[in-house]
């Protein structure tokens, strides 16, 4: 793949003339930020913020606040309304924004992931009919790309779109689109070629998804949240000017879009703005070991005081991993693929860090008084693997370090080059009723 | 599982395994979680009662019998089971209660308290936590004050499992600050129960606050400050059980994960084709056949009142404590996105591990205990 | 393999009409070691007993002791010179000398795995020739079968053993044959055939150590320890009749010797008397980790405290696996191959161990003043993957559990079914001057 | 390796790594183990110098001078390369006392100690660490007492980094309970210095017994009482270069490790066409990218004498100690049994990583003092 080429690669060229200066930004957007955005409600943490059923309206809210007062879209190329600033200006307004309420819902996917797709494969009319609406927080967008029979073996999807004239008729399932039911467009990948070997049959498809013949189910998880969903298929009609990329040739897409969803997982995305978890740099700013040990009366105990010691140094480690990688990557002194390693970390961390929550959760963690810290941390253990599988799961990110990075032998895969339809794969399930 | 099972064992064990399998597979514990305050119905633990879940651990004179000799080994069969199937029940606060009132009770009390938990008819619990200590016989703080012949009790105890659905409590305190248990009824003036939230779906808890409850010398268990062998003995018998239906579950679910490994293919290949997951389900296979092996050894050390029941309940609760939630957690990992949602059955089975390794002292809490067992000084110095 | 002919079968049967009764035998065993065996000297640890030039004459001398005093070879059959008794006698009888000095440097590898493959695979003649001679104490076996070139793949051993007569002419290398400076015998295995796959050209010999064109070079490993050796053999002459089993079968027998070998490392062997670590049962004697905490003065610190109960339950959960696992194989419930579960337990447990006594051990690792016990943890770690290496790698057991007990699909071997001379394997080194 | 080096420091760097190649190869540092008394011969270091590994931390008016501006930046150059070839030199002392003349010392001071220093005809150590305390600026207990105008230090320090070597020390004190730091010669009546044992074949230690030792006024490193922030200062520079040799070991590994994997075949496949093989090489190498990243950003913290430095250097120390020793060990296991023997090279890194680890404040040392960068209370109490 040629990602010379792409859009996205812009964001790491020298800036442009006349670009502001970094301190002289900074000190404008202190200043804007604190005439126009809400403080952050310390009441609510930003997960609870996640699960809100109103948080797709308050995030294109508050986007709009932020695209008026231009610091919208600020990694964005100028010609699809962002602002063509660099990566650090973007980390310099993040770092401000901390005590500020923030539409950290459109960040991921749509922000990080579909219209970085969309920049480096989409035509020009595809970029100028949607970027600067995503931009403006009047579009959010998600990816249909994983499906139900799949796994990590994402080529192997079998949700089929067969032409018929101008249009592409649509017909199967997908399934883990994040915030689909609020959502306005998505990528979806689809099968258009049967008899040819997995990858050489997909077609990347722009699907509007309130319409007919497409409903779309949320999916509720462990933990309570029905942030994921499923979607079912049935005759939808996608006019053929909605392809992005080439027919058949969707899985060059769907790879670039994989690289963003790895850089955006592993927190490394130059095009979000604001953070979870407040104040402090990536992933370093979570107190909720310390305020565990304290509640449960424990800040005194070597073994628990190391163990939120080395919470915090994993926390650190992650957020100068994330920077050694995209300076990385960057100056190309990595490859592309090198995104795995601080997605993998960042995976690895996340089940570190709850099983040292419960461990400090202590005899609270199974059954507890209404409103104790630690049964919180009982149910978030439910969730343990959550970030481990989302984006590409662990193994996959272990596959992609060895083969890619350390250039080992590729695993053998028994559809190679075979044509799909004489491959063995799992069957779609059937629709819920 | 024992392989060492009598036939008559091995008997129990499968007519155990299909009551549960008929009675509340994993759909009506689901149900039984949205609509029965309990967690199940009243009949469905009198019915288990019949088979003998509530009596393993009573005399013969007391109405009870065990079915090898053995109770405590036929009782952990229950316990793997149950964990395997994620059934609710109150099987180990009853048993811990019915094993008190039948080794340290008088004559009076066993004839009250003994018949109703047999039959299932009553529902009793064991107060031995209080919150903010270790739930380890050492953490009882719960102060019972003479007051003429009489003593009286003020103070929380809790997390109590089936606490709200309890006739009766069995509740460990100190007096002139030696241990001694009290039987004490819920509905005891004084008394206040308050439903917990828990993390299993029908396994449920209670805090049980006395406030100035008098109770009469007759209410205690064996003598008054002579109860710190009657509590050890009781949280021994607790963790066996625990460590059973941990055991019970991470056999059950490595199973189903292994059959899923099996089925599913990804490019091209079924799961159990690819090394790096051959070699996480052989670690697994390890760490479960390890853990089976000291639920067992804890087990039988408890049974036989071996001195080295102290330590060998530790060495379970906290190897299988700190293993459990890993194997679950990568049967979760190998299963991939739908490992995480509510419609799949492994969220039962963690919050079933998980809260089994909370109460009753966690890891932390047993290797606390194997220090001491290894007289490990508490004070620094050479 | 139909393992229900194999003489070691015979220690599982049921015990003989009027085997002595367990209780009546420790008694005896009991009374009879205060009169006859040295006290276990407490000043040397076993593991510099074990270093020790002295330590096979010592060996065989105690052996001597025992087999006079007809307590050698508990568990051999009576018409090779054993007693004929159960594992539990033995068990009692281990459990009755941990008091004294006991010839353990004969339990790995001559009496756990060398005498019982040629128990099941010996002809009459061998089996009268030798294995009263092992008991006596008189001879000590070591097995001639890695070879440098091999690693994990055994099977493609390039030692090769050329027919000439009425022998066969021996030539190549052997390597981590434990103790054969002072053994007298090995068993040895080669290549008889090329041209066919390489499991099906193997052959097992007999041979004697000290003779004209053997040479044994002792290996210095990290720890300083030299009790493994390398050999080269220069055309030496093996009679016809020191074959084990039949010619190009040789594969059959080195297998039941594996598995005899990993029911040695694991502890699970019916043949071996007395136990490193003096009292207690199996690997729960180990007190190193609580001397540690003590000489550092920090005991009282609940992450040393944690460590170092975390440490203790390892070992006992290692011995109640190694009961379960044996009753398992003997009951039939299990799979011969099971033994690669304790032997996988112990090896990673060892592994953890030696990571507790480096935590534990501190800033002493490193530097320290002469005597110091954090030192001698700090050198113990430098062989940390010793009994991960040894016996057949951590990775070939977990191949095994896998593949032969869980049945999973089996690694895929690009020299299946291929003649040897055909398949890339590692050139053997040549010999150093 | 900084992947932001400067032509200046990328050229330095080749030189470092040639003349160490060419000098001390591996077989050489074997040799050296054995007959030099040093671990190096005194020539060698003089030549090391000469390439500018004395004088990195030193201001050019005191005759050194940095490649980038950043002399710590450059000098972890030297420590990363050091660690790639298990490299013997006292880099790490000679620069911490350098440091401490440069930043600390008075010009009397800096004009004795210095030339010979920067020059590598002399050799000196810091004492900070003292047996049976942890290896921090917290573990100094050295009681030095007012005489008059004069101090006297009795105590022992140790283990000090080529303390046999070294013709003066810098001594990290306590006076009147503040902390002080003095210059003290080798050969000062009451100096007594006796080689340790170590881990490492030629990086070598002593102890170093103080018995009285007079010294005056002048021999106090900037002023009585005020040694906090310099030692605090030193500590951090001196734990920045173990990260970063530490960094430079595992990388180094690593890579011949993956290169034998390539090489060396199994049942007719190589090594690194094992998945389960491949997947710990993926970890490997996430975690010495990791551990690159975090020595480089402590080292960062320092060279910038940033406030975040305290923090950074145990957050480096602690997770690099911790994974370092994992990482090698792995890689020994997939070199199979030849890894573990005294030919094979591997355990000259082992040797060089665990001793990095242990000295100067342990991963379990970094962590308590990130805890106290956390203000983790260290009584109980909610």
């Amino acid at each position: 793949m040629a990602t010379d080429r792409l859009d996205t690669d812009r964001v790491d060229a020298a800036p442009a003339e006349g670009t502001e200066d970094l301190e002289a930004f900074r000190m404008r957007a202190r200043a804007w930020l604190a005439d126009n955005m809400p403080p952050l409600q310390e009441t609510l943490t930003p997960h609870q913020l996640m699960l809100q059923d109103e948080m797709g309206t308050r995030a294109r809210e508050l986007q709009r606040i932020l695209f008026d007062g231009g610091f919208a879209g600020l990694c964005f190329p100028k010609e699809y309304g962002g602002q063509g600033l660099t990566r650090a200006h973007q980390a310099a307004f993040t770092h401000e924004s901390a005590p500020y309420e923030m539409p950290l819902v459109l960040n991921v996917p749509t922000f990080s992931i579909l219209a970085p797709t969309l920049l480096d494969f989409g035509t020009e009319e595809q970029k100028r009919a949607h970027i600067p609406k995503i931009i403006s927080g009047e579009e959010m967008w998600v990816q249909f790309l994983s499906e139900p029979s799949g796994g990590s073996d994402l080529a192997s999807l079998v949700t089929r779109a067969t032409r018929d004239g101008d249009v592409f008729i649509l017909n199967g399932s997908k399934i883990w689109s994040s915030g689909a039911f609020r959502a306005d467009y998505a990528l979806c990948l689809a099968r258009t070629e049967w008899h040819v070997p997995k990858h050489r049959g997909l077609t990347c498809f722009i699907v509007k998804i309130h319409q007919p013949g497409i409903e779309v189910q949320q999916i509720k998880m462990v933990n309570g949240s029905s942030e994921f969903c499923q979607e079912f298929f049935d005759d939808v009609a996608i006019p053929a000017e909605n392809v992005v990329g080439e027919v058949n040739d969707g899985w060059t897409v769907a790879t670039r879009l994989l690289y963003h969803e790895r850089d955006a997982v592993g927190g490394g995305s130059p095009y979000t703005s604001g953070v979870f978890g407040g104040r402090g740099e990536h992933g370093s700013g979570r107190t909720d070991l310390i305020d565990l040990a304290r509640a449960t009366g424990r800040t005194g105990d070597s073994h628990v005081r190391q163990l939120v010691a080395e919470s915090r140094a994993n926390d650190l480690v992650g957020a100068q991993l994330i920077s050694r990688v995209t300076k990385g990557i960057s100056t190309g002194k990595f490859p592309g693929p090198a995104g795995s390693l601080h997605r993998l970390y960042a995976a690895t961390n996340a089940e570190r860090h709850q099983d040292i929550a419960l461990e400090l959760a202590g005899a609270g963690a199974g059954a507890w008084a209404e409103g104790d810290l630690a049964g919180e941390k009982g149910i978030e253990f439910l969730s343990r693997q959550s970030g481990s599988l989302g984006g590409g799961s662990n193994e996959m990110q272990r596959n992609i370090i060895s083969e890619r990075i350390l250039g080992m032998p590729r695993e053998y895969a028994a559809d190679k080059d075979k044509p799909f339809d004489e491959v063995r794969h799992n069957a779609s399930p059937s629709r819920p009723r | 599982m024992d392989l060492e099972l009598t036939e008559d064992q091995e008997l129990f064990r499968e007519t155990t395994a299909k009551f549960l399998e008929r009675t509340s597979p994993l759909s009506t514990v689901r149900e039984w979680a949205e609509k029965e305050p309990a967690g199940f119905p009243a009949d469905w633990w009198r019915q288990g009662a019949g088979l003998g879940w509530t009596s393993l651990l009573v005399s013969e004179d007391d109405g009870g019998g065990s079915v090898s000799g053995h109770g405590l080994l036929d009782l952990v069969i229950v316990a793997e089971e149950m964990g395997r199937g994620v059934a609710p029940g109150p099987l180990l606060p009853v048993n811990v209660v019915a094993a008190a009132l039948s080794e340290y009770g008088t004559q009076d009390q066993r004839d009250r308290y003994l018949p109703d938990l047999l039959s299932g008819e009553a529902i009793a619990s064991w107060c031995l936590t209080e919150k903010g200590a270790p739930g380890l016989p050492s953490g009882v703080g719960l102060q019972a004050t003479r007051r003429g012949a009489d003593f009286v009790l003020t103070g929380r105890k809790g997390p109590v499992e089936a606490g709200a659905e309890a006739e009766f409590f069995v509740v460990a305190a100190l007096v002139d600050g030696e241990p001694t248990q009290f039987l004490v009824d819920a509905d005891a003036p004084g008394v206040t129960v308050t439903r917990a939230e828990g993390l299993d779906l029908v396994r449920r808890f209670a805090m049980v606050e006395l406030d100035d409850v008098v109770l009469p010398a007759a209410a205690v268990l064996g003598e008054a400050g002579a109860g710190a062998p009657q509590i050890e003995r009781l949280f021994e018998l607790a963790v066996a059980l625990e460590c059973a239906s941990m055991a019970g579950v991470i056999d059950r679910v490595l199973s189903f994960t292994m059959e899923y490994s099996f089925d599913r293919y990804s490019f091209g290949r079924p799961l159990a084709s690819y090394q790096a997951l051959k070699h996480r389900f052989a670690d697994m296979k390890l760490w479960t056949e390890a853990s089976l092996a000291t639920a067992l050894a804890a087990a039988r050390s408890v049974d036989a009142k071996s001195e080295r029941a102290f330590e060998f309940v530790s060495v379970a609760k906290s190897y299988i404590g700190d293993r459990a939630p890993l194997i679950l957690q990568d049967c979760v990992q190998l299963h991939g996105g739908i490992g995480v949602t509510w419609d799949h059955d492994l969220h039962l089975y963690i919050r079933r591990v998980v809260q089994d390794r909370a109460l009753f002292g966690t890891p932390y809490d047993h290797r606390e205990r194997i220090a001491q067992a290894l007289r490990l000084e508490e004070s620094h110095g050479h």
